[in-house]
């Protein structure tokens, strides 16, 4: 196995952790707003460090220009998706969570 | 490996169950969207890429969007309604039928699986490849899609018109539709995305000569792209000039493909019969038409009822 | 493997049919007929890749399957939006015999 | 071989459909032009079949049979796709009349809808490829959903509904055995198939799961339940179409794939549960049609009863006798059955349109054409019924004299008993026709085309009977199922 192997997936196994943590805001934090919070911000960069890992094990440039576009358009259509949702949710009136005292 | 095969299957079927089971039918769709994702990776899983890209543009994708479109036009109660807990029929026909099917499936399921003791898969694989380098393709999927099965495929492209005609038959939708939201961004993103749509369905189709794709995913994505566009509040004004010619993109893959057919008949070669040194060429005519007719016919099929100009 | 998926194949095919006998609503059986459509051209594949070398012919089957259950649903949506306002219900009253 | 006869024959009806469906041609007019054409096309089939009978095939791809498929055809699909043509010309000429009349609105898509009904069954009629099949019964079950759906009132709807969700899983059903039959041989050509096959639990399956798909779509008994709402509230043209022929190339599918593919099995047992099915239905069927106050309502149950009754040939078969006889009985049971049932929805439409209804009891009085149109249905009738010299008569006698010379003693009794019932609730519609009553004064006029139409299938349906001989001698006395595997 060589370095690069292990660097591709140390990175994929870091990836899959933002994914986890990603997962666990969608399962336990309290908003609609929250949650999308969570989601895009951790899984966006849990894909990137996936995708990265993956370009390092590959080996290739092609392969790994191809990973970089995938990345970009995924966070492109999250982060419009989220958006969407988020403002979606605002005109249906729903308030943003407040910590009960 | 074998593990993961088990989580995929064990996800599968609890996406089944839930599917079927969950109390609203939001949360319905949602795990049969679900499925059908999953069920692309099985596909990868079992080598079958091609199929993986259909379940994922057409399968799970454009079905999807079709579930998600019914839900918004059922009033918001509906969609969030639990199960009730009434039975399907009643009348003794009703109990005669549903016992018939009971018992007959219940035995079949029980000789089903042990049947599958029973099968060898010959399959044709050996034989396919042999005969390949004849058919000017190189993918063999879209080799026995467009040219050792073609008339499977000329069937399954009328189905698709079909499905139109009887979609429009059903009524009709005002147009242009009206957009509740304004959504600056979406507009945005669409500009930015529509001409990835463009390149992605352009390559796709190419590919199909000898990687996994060609017409279906390729008309999926075009699909995909005018949905987009549709959403994004950009409906072009509907004339019967615009009708006229919506009429013809659709019919188009189905005719060009026929006629293909047809004109290699009469120039005495037998219907849809390729003659050699020109059958990647006569495959990629017919691909092209029938990618950009599929993607409008599945874009018509989500719209869901004949655009009507006098309405807008 | 491939036995694996030939029997998983089953198991969907049996819940999906479940689905569709015991479930009233409309929206909910044109889902299981599709779940049961997909565990179909499952087990198509997977008899293609149990065969040596891989069989691509399922693959074609199930490509125009797909496509043509994608038609199909299409056509029952359609209809079932249109029941839904006639009726206001999402299910079908059992049928009359008169 | 000629190579144009089954393209012109699938592919007429399909572009026809295109060019309605892109509004270039009108949809009458193109009805009528590709019946012309097809006649041509059906005519040079005869030729063709009983000069180099009794098989024909053709490879469309031209490719060898188990990477590509053929098309197939002997005298006995000849037939078929000539009862096919008379019902869907005739059909098309009744809308014409009918149409205006009774749905304007929905006039511009039920041709196109028509044309692919008719290309899909043609497509069936000729196809030799198991998924190929598939392909042709999703495309027929589309179009049939889109016609009875065509008035779009709710009970049309519901009927369409119903129809959807079971004739699409009777599909799946199908496909499931073709899946097994493909994961045992890696082939989908009948012939090439039948060849091959022995019995085997997982063949036995894919039989079952075939057949039940099959018998789903045939509406014959625990499974017919869809059929009556949905020939009785789809429009008139599209219930003649339907009951006449939709559900018999279900039935031709079925028989080809039990008396070619599957005859290895059709030994005593699969025969008598076949058989007790049919019998289920033709009581079931009967005994419905006898209960019901609408006219249409009894002709759309007695398509259940009449397909009982056509399934006895599979008992028959297995007695030895004679196999031959009680295969053309069927056959021309099946063809008189189709211009019988068309006729007698015909009739049934015109009915409704000179009274404004069809309940059974109000249906006395009015003069005129309506004569005529009660003439049709007598006539009809009494070929459904079975009543010499007509078509369907020949057919049953055929039937009948198979299962004397077979000993099948319990299915000549099955069979008379069944012509009895037949035969009352046949008399149960009649029987409105020569009650005494004054004349009606509310009859509307119906367009003498209607009238003329269904006169035209009453008496083609027992003309057929006159052409008995002929009709025998075309089908032969050998019974060769299927054609050789290699093409």
């Amino acid at each position: 196995m060589s370095a690069a192997d292990i660097a591709g997936a140390a990175l994929v196994v870091v990836g899959v952790l933002f994914f986890l943590s990603g997962t666990l805001g969608l399962l336990r934090f309290p908003d609609i707003y929250t949650r999308i919070h969570a989601l895009t911000k951790a899984d966006n960069l849990g894909l990137g460090l996936i995708c990265l890992g993956s370009a390092v094990q590959s080996g290739s440039l092609l392969t790994a220009l191809k990973l970089l576009l995938v990345w970009i358009l995924v966070l492109l259509a999250a982060a419009a998706g989220a958006s969407l949702i988020a403002q979606t949710a605002h005109e249906r009136g729903i308030r943003p969570w407040e910590r009960q005292e | 490996m074998v593990l993961f095969d088990l989580i995929l299957g064990l996800l599968l079927v609890v996406l089944v169950q839930k599917c079927l089971s969950v109390t609203d039918l939001f949360g319905a769709v949602i795990s049969f969207m679900a499925f059908g994702l999953l069920m692309a990776v099985a596909w990868v899983r079992l080598e079958a890429p091609d199929i993986a890209l259909a379940e994922a543009a057409i399968g799970s994708g454009l079905t999807g969007a079709l579930l998600f479109s019914t839900l918004g036009r059922l009033p918001h109660s509906e969609a969030r309604q639990p199960i009730a807990s009434r039975t399907v029929g009643s009348g003794p026909g009703y109990w005669l039928a549903a016992g018939f099917w009971w018992v007959s499936i219940m035995l079949l399921s029980v000789a089903f699986f042990l049947s599958l003791l029973e099968l060898q898969a010959p399959g044709l694989g050996g034989y396919l490849q042999e005969r390949l380098s004849e058919s000017g393709v190189l993918n063999p999927v879209t080799a026995v899609l467009l040219n050792f099965r073609s008339l499977d495929t000329v069937m399954e492209i009328a189905v698709l018109l079909l499905a139109v005609a009887v979609v429009w038959s059903l009524g009709t939708v005002g147009w242009p539709a009206k957009q509740k939201l304004s959504l600056p961004l979406l507009v945005g993103l669409v500009r930015l995305l529509t001409p990835v749509f463009l390149l992605v369905a352009f390559s796709l189709l190419w590919r199909g000569n000898h990687a996994p794709g060609g017409a279906f995913p390729s008309g999926a994505v075009l699909a995909a792209a005018s949905i987009l566009l549709l959403l994004a509040g950009k409906t072009i004004r509907i004339y019967p000039l615009t009708m006229f010619w919506l009429r013809w993109v659709l019919a188009a893959g189905l005719l060009v493909f026929v006629l293909a057919g047809m004109s290699l008949m009469f120039a005495g070669y037998g219907f849809l019969v390729y003659p050699e040194q020109w059958a990647g060429t006569m495959i990629l005519i017919i691909e092209v038409s029938a990618g950009v007719s599929i993607g409008a016919m599945l874009m018509a099929l989500y719209i869901g009822g004949e655009p009507d100009f006098h309405a807008g | 493997m491939t036995a694996y998926y030939l029997i998983l194949a089953g198991v969907i095919l049996a819940m999906a049919f479940h689905g569709l006998m015991t479930r009233a609503n409309l929206l909910r059986k044109l889902m299981a007929l599709n779940i049961f459509t997909s565990a179909v051209f499952l087990f198509l594949v997977a008899l293609a890749r149990m065969a040596e070398p891989l069989d691509p012919i399922p693959h074609a089957m199930v490509l125009t399957g797909i496509v043509v259950t994608v038609s199909t649903t299409a056509v029952g949506l359609v209809l079932l939006l249109k029941l839904y306002r006639r009726t206001g219900s999402l299910t079908l009253q059992s049928a009359d015999d008169d | 071989m000629a190579d144009w006869i089954p393209v012109v024959i699938i592919f007429g009806p399909l572009l026809a459909a295109v060019l309605v469906f892109t509004q270039t041609v009108r949809g009458v007019t193109a009805t009528l032009v590709t019946g012309g054409i097809l006649l041509i096309g059906l005519v040079a089939l005869g030729g063709e079949v009983s000069g180099q009978g009794p098989w024909l095939t053709w490879q469309p791809g031209g490719w060898p049979v188990p990477l590509g498929l053929r098309w197939q055809a002997d005298f006995f699909s000849v037939a078929m796709l000539a009862m096919t043509f008379l019902v869907a010309v005739s059909g098309g000429l009744f809308a014409i009349g009918f149409l205006p009349a009774a749905m304007p609105s929905a006039a511009r898509h039920f041709w196109t809808l028509w044309l692919f009904t008719w290309a899909a069954m043609n497509s069936l009629l000729l196809a030799a490829d198991l998924f190929n099949i598939y392909v042709g019964l999703e495309l027929m079950a589309l179009a049939a959903v889109g016609l009875i759906s065509l008035t779009r009132e709710t009970e049309a709807l519901q009927a369409a509904m119903r129809y959807f969700l079971v004739t699409l899983f009777g599909s799946m059903l199908y496909l499931l055995g073709v899946a097994l039959l493909y994961g045992q041989y890696g082939m989908l050509d009948q012939a090439a198939l039948a060849a091959v096959i022995e019995h085997g639990l997982a063949n036995g399956v894919a039989a079952v799961l075939m057949t039940l798909g099959l018998l789903v779509k045939t509406a014959l008994f625990p499974v017919h339940f869809w059929l009556p709402s949905a020939h009785g509230k789809a429009p008139v043209p599209v219930s003649a179409l339907l009951s006449a022929v939709v559900v018999a190339v279900c039935f031709f599918v079925m028989y080809r794939l039990w008396s070619g593919l599957f005859f290895v099995f059709l030994a005593e047992r699969p025969a008598m549960v076949l058989g007790a099915i049919g019998l289920a239905s033709i009581l079931w069927g009967g005994m419905q049609a006898l209960r019901q106050q609408r006219l249409k309502m009894i002709v759309a149950y007695s398509t259940i009863a009449q397909f009982g009754y056509v399934m006895l040939v599979f008992p028959v078969f297995v007695a030895d006798g004679a196999a031959f006889l009680a295969w053309h009985g069927t056959a021309m049971m099946v063809l008189a059955h189709g211009l019988a049932k068309a006729s007698l929805f015909f009739a049934a439409g015109c009915l409704s349109i000179a009274h404004g209804h069809d309940r059974i009891r109000e249906l006395t009085g009015g003069g005129g054409r309506l004569g005529w149109v009660w003439l049709a249905f007598a006539l009809a009738a009494a070929s459904i019924v079975g009543l010499p010299p007509s078509g369907g008569f020949v057919g049953k006698w055929w039937l009948l004299q198979a299962a004397v010379l077979g000993e099948a003693w319990f299915w000549v009794v099955v069979m008379v008993l069944a012509a009895l019932l037949t035969g009352s609730y046949m008399y149960r519609g009649l029987e409105a026709a020569w009650r005494p009553a004054p004349p009606v004064e509310a009859v509307r006029p119906v367009p003498a085309i209607m009238v003329a139409v269904t006169l035209f299938c009453a008496v083609g349906s027992v003309a057929m009977g006159f052409l008995a001989v002929p009709l025998e001698g075309f089908l032969g006395r050998t019974f060769q199922p299927l054609p050789i595997a290699g093409g």
